[in-house]
């Protein structure tokens, strides 16, 4: 019955929590309602006039379900963090396979460009790598400075 | 140890004042940089001047989570409704410091295109005198919004600045702040 | 007269309308042709008469699917109350039209009202981060037109005054570039060295900014003693500080990704749309009035006109950051050359007398009434003078008719026209892009709204 | 007016002011020259601008010829209202009109300057646009626009710029009144 004890503590502490912080901002909160344009979205100080649109590109949706990848593989790297002492080697190999396997789903992602998020539009895509300096050129008065025409 | 040794702190201290020692410490400005005032308003947040010894340093871009809004510059004809809808979308406390000349009063330009004074728009609670006014002066008038913070009224918006506000105190009255393109000249 | 305003009816509580109808920007099927065309930035190609048609933007998203966001008046990024409204793929920008006139102050209607000797106080507070050269380019149209030949000091003075107000505006740029690339230390350097070149303002002329120091006639004091060794140590302090930015931001990966082959503009493109300034040398023409049409001394000193190549947001970098380097050299010339003498034209109908000759003379008391109530005649005529300010070709086309106001002040702002090469610059980049853009094409709203 | 009958608009040499008035050849269908004035000395070391003052129907051929002669980059557009001061020195055979609409025209392979100046009336305050010559001016003659109310013929997008829209007037005409509410020890001058 012990072992259950913390996760019981914890559970506790999570509804102690929420609880608690719906009772102070009830309490402590502005009695009034909110005007119109507290409510109304912040468009850099505009009143929106056309509703937000509604569908986006699903570009977005790819970061979501990247984001829930990784963070699955961190929740599971916790427990075994705990036991890594006993599981010595095994649990290392183990955990190593786990990795490799989310690798392995990550560099799929990158080589489909779900991660490039480039511009449209490259200027030059095999730029040569420049300086400040060496990107500018210093016309001095005697040389000939009659401007380029178009 | 009598009641005399008590000194004033933590403890001892009310808790309406503690409130209002925790609300000044950390005013918050809310990025409303109009003209040249603006620039000595990001001077004053750089190093020579530093505003973070007063705990405002960070500049809240969005007004959900700024406390005063320092209107840097001249308020034109076209500026005054955004003006208005950012205050109003402002969190409650919020204070308004009208930095300048050209928000007091409309400074020099006293013309068709400059509302003149920012008090007929939104309620101003320090006024900073200056064209621009120099980083001291505008320090001097964080430091005037401290103590007006301190002896305010907790909750109440302090007397004289109920334009625009929810309801005029009582024996003024309220000159609410004709159209918000204030004479728009035909 | 007609038109003239009404009182305010005070008691209308109009509810807070903000939108500016026509000169929004509209959805692509309620967009002209040439007007679509323009916003997509399309520049060179409308020039040969060929018609943009909606279906041939290489994005094959319908109307419904686009964004259209403010990216608005109050804005972390926009350098002042410039509104840009952005119509978004995702995060991609495709069409841009720039909202301004949120910052009109009417200063030519107020330029008509002020005497000349009042002018300069208005015309100083269009371009609020180099005033001194607002000032300069009112001062030169005035004297163009009164024929006023200035001593060899006051020229020499302005020159040094207006090369530090340029390093003190690129060090402006170069610590709001960086912040708005998420370089704060960036902010806090610039603003450091920014504040000794302000220092030393306060100390000639009195203000830190909106100076009135260059007026028609010369300059309003002479320089104070000692002041060679203060600019000195400005020079030296500045010069050895723009190769720690240079250390600091040109070798980092963020800042490259974020600024190379970003914003890029052709040399055809810069000229079709009238671009000036960083602008246009940074695509590799290179236009300085300081050298191509010198005015003041710039003629009797050397200095190198910076020119970039491909013309995006790393060559303006790189052309600001050496542009500094140039005026500190400019300037430790003038040390050297700073003549002697009278350091305003000592023609009476001009300079007022100075302060200690009004308790001797009756004459010079009448003569100082007269100059600063009704103020001194220009006669008749109009003339275009244009200075090279830090964001391009400053101009001033004032019209005179014989009295002691000018009867039409027009101001030609670099950043008023540069504001229109954003469509091109902010086509097809990312929106994190259009910040970086924004930053590198230097607006100053106030003399964009003038 | 095509263009193909191009208005030779004389350009001087750097520096050297064309004599008087005749600055522009006749073009061959023998229209008469294009009045041309030089300008005032403006400070020293700067170059002598030239004035062309075409009539409003060859304004857009002269800036096109202009354009072909080398005048790549056009610097600035205002307008300007004569109400108050018709008596200007204008050269002859131009007849003053109220309003007045002023291009600045930049050579950067000629290293001049050169300034159009076309009369506009005031029944009909309307002036063929340099667009399709010069994309820059677009943002110019919005504000010419808002500000003086001259109107564009073949502008893409004539609106307001700096003004509300719902804005009425042009505010930098002559009669238009500077707004100036009115200041306790300061009379206020000027037209109310």
């Amino acid at each position: 019955m012990d072992q259950y004890l913390p996760i019981f503590l914890l559970f506790l502490l999570g509804i102690l929590f929420a609880a608690g912080s719906f009772l102070a901002s009830g309490l402590l909160g502005p009695r009034k309602k909110p005007s119109a344009a507290k409510t109304a979205p912040y468009e850099c100080g505009i009143v929106p006039d056309r509703e937000p649109p509604t569908r986006f590109p699903v570009r977005f949706y790819l970061v979501a379900m990247i984001f829930i990848i990784f963070d699955i593989e961190i929740v599971f790297l916790y427990p075994w963090a705990v036991i890594f002492r006993q599981i010595r080697v095994f649990g290392f190999v183990e955990v190593l396979v786990f990795a490799v396997v989310v690798f392995v789903a990550f560099l799929y992602l990158i080589s489909n460009g779900a991660l490039s998020w480039g511009p449209a539009k490259r200027l030059h895509e095999g730029m040569p790598p420049r300086t400040s300096d060496s990107t500018i050129a210093r016309i001095s008065a005697d040389s000939p400075t009659s401007g380029r025409a178009a | 140890m009598g009641l005399e040794d008590l000194q004033h702190n933590f403890l001892t201290g009310r808790l309406e004042d503690l409130v209002k020692w925790a609300r000044r410490n950390s005013v918050w400005p809310a990025t409303f940089g109009l003209a040249c005032c603006a620039i000595e308003m990001m001077s004053v947040g750089a190093a020579d001047y530093d505003i973070s010894r007063m705990g405002m340093e960070v500049f809240r871009a969005s007004p959900r989570q700024a406390d005063l809004m320092i209107v840097a510059g001249r308020v034109s004809q076209k500026m005054a409704p955004v003006l208005r809808q950012v205050y109003d979308q402002m969190m409650e406390p919020k204070w308004v410091i009208s930095m300048g000349v050209c928000a007091s009063t409309g400074g020099m330009f006293n013309n068709y295109a400059i509302v003149q004074g920012v008090d007929q728009i939104v309620p101003v609670d320090v006024y900073a005198p200056g064209c621009p006014p120099s980083p001291e002066t505008l320090l001097h008038a964080i430091l005037t919004l401290h103590e007006k913070i301190r002896t305010g009224h907790i909750a109440r918006r302090p007397e004289g600045a109920a334009v625009g506000g929810d309801r005029p105190p009582a024996g003024w009255v309220p000159q609410a702040p004709d159209a918000v393109r204030v004479a728009t000249p035909r | 007269m007609t038109g003239t305003p009404p009182e305010p009816d005070p008691t209308v509580w109009s509810t807070t309308e903000t939108s500016e109808g026509a000169q929004e920007l509209s959805t692509r099927g309620g967009t002209g042709q040439v007007e679509l065309g323009r916003e997509l930035g399309a520049v060179l190609r409308l020039a040969e008469g060929a018609v943009v048609d909606p279906d041939d933007i290489d994005i094959e998203r319908r109307d419904d699917d686009t964004m259209i966001i403010n990216m608005g008046p109050q804005h972390p990024s926009t350098h002042g109350v410039l509104r840009l409204m952005l119509e978004l793929d995702g995060e991609v920008v495709l069409r841009t039209k720039p909202v301004i006139g949120y910052l009109h102050t009417g200063m030519e209607k107020t330029g008509e009202e002020l005497t000349y000797v009042q002018g300069a106080t208005n015309v100083t507070r269009m371009d609020y981060l180099s005033p001194l050269h607002n000032e300069l380019v009112f001062s030169l149209a005035t004297e163009a037109l009164l024929g006023v030949e200035l001593p060899a000091r006051a020229v020499w003075i302005r020159m040094l005054m207006v090369e530090l107000n340029r390093i003190s505006s690129h060090l402006m740029w170069m610590a709001t570039n960086g912040m708005d690339l998420g370089s704060t230390s960036m902010m806090i350097y610039g603003f450091r060295e920014r504040e000794m070149v302000l220092s030393f303002f306060e100390k000639t002329t009195g203000l830190r900014m909106n100076h009135n120091y260059i007026r028609p006639g010369g300059v309003a004091a002479d320089l104070p003693d000692g002041w060679e060794d203060d600019v000195q140590v400005i020079c030296d302090t500045v010069f050895e500080r723009t190769f720690e930015y240079d250390e600091l931001l040109t070798g980092q990966p963020i800042f490259r990704e974020r600024t190379e082959a970003v914003g890029g503009i052709t040399a055809e493109e810069a000229l079709a749309l009238s671009a000036t300034g960083p602008i246009l040398r940074s695509t590799g023409v290179p236009w300085d009035l300081r050298r191509t049409m010198p005015y003041l001394a710039y003629d009797k000193v050397e200095f190198d006109v910076i020119v970039g190549t491909y013309g995006d947001n790393f060559d303006r970098y790189s052309v600001r950051l050496n542009e500094i380097r140039e005026s500190i050299r400019i300037v430790r010339q003038i040390l050297d050359l700073m003549p002697a003498g009278d350091y305003r034209v000592q023609d009476r109908k001009v300079t007022p007398p100075p302060r200690a000759r009004i308790d001797e003379s009756m004459e010079a008391l009448i003569h100082h009434f007269k100059t600063f109530t009704e103020g001194f005649r220009v006669p008749e005529g109009e003339v275009y003078v244009a200075v090279e300010s830090p964001r391009g070709e400053l101009g001033c086309y004032l019209v005179s008719d014989g009295t002691s106001k000018p009867y039409r002040l027009h101001i030609r702002g670099p950043s008023f026209v540069n504001l229109q090469s954003l469509p091109v610059l902010l086509r097809g980049g990312l929106l994190a892009d259009a910040v970086a853009v924004i930053s590198s094409v230097d607006p100053v709203m106030g003399e964009v709204d003038r | 007016m095509t263009s193909g009958e191009v208005e030779a608009a004389v350009v001087p040499a750097r520096g050297a002011p064309s004599p008087g008035t005749a600055g522009a050849e006749a073009s061959p269908t023998s229209r008469p020259p294009v009045p041309v004035m030089p300008d005032v000395p403006r400070a020293a070391g700067s170059t002598l601008d030239q004035v062309a003052f075409p009539p409003r129907e060859r304004y857009h051929d002269m800036v096109a010829a202009f354009r072909d002669a080398g005048f790549e980059l056009c610097a600035d557009l205002c307008a300007v209202d004569y109400l108050t001061h018709p008596g200007r020195r204008l050269p002859e055979g131009v007849r003053p009109e109220r309003f007045e609409v002023v291009v600045n025209l930049l050579s950067l392979s000629l290293h001049q300057r050169v300034r159009v100046r076309v009369q506009v009336p005031e029944d009909d305050p309307q002036v063929h646009t340099l667009f399709d010559l010069y994309p820059g001016v677009d943002a110019m003659e919005r504000e010419a626009f808002d500000m003086v109310g001259i109107r564009f013929a073949g502008h893409p997008d004539l609106t307001r710029i700096l003004m509300p829209e719902d804005w009425e007037g042009h505010p930098l005409r002559k009669d238009y009144g500077v707004g100036r509410v009115p200041v306790q020890f300061k009379a206020a001058p000027g037209p109310r």
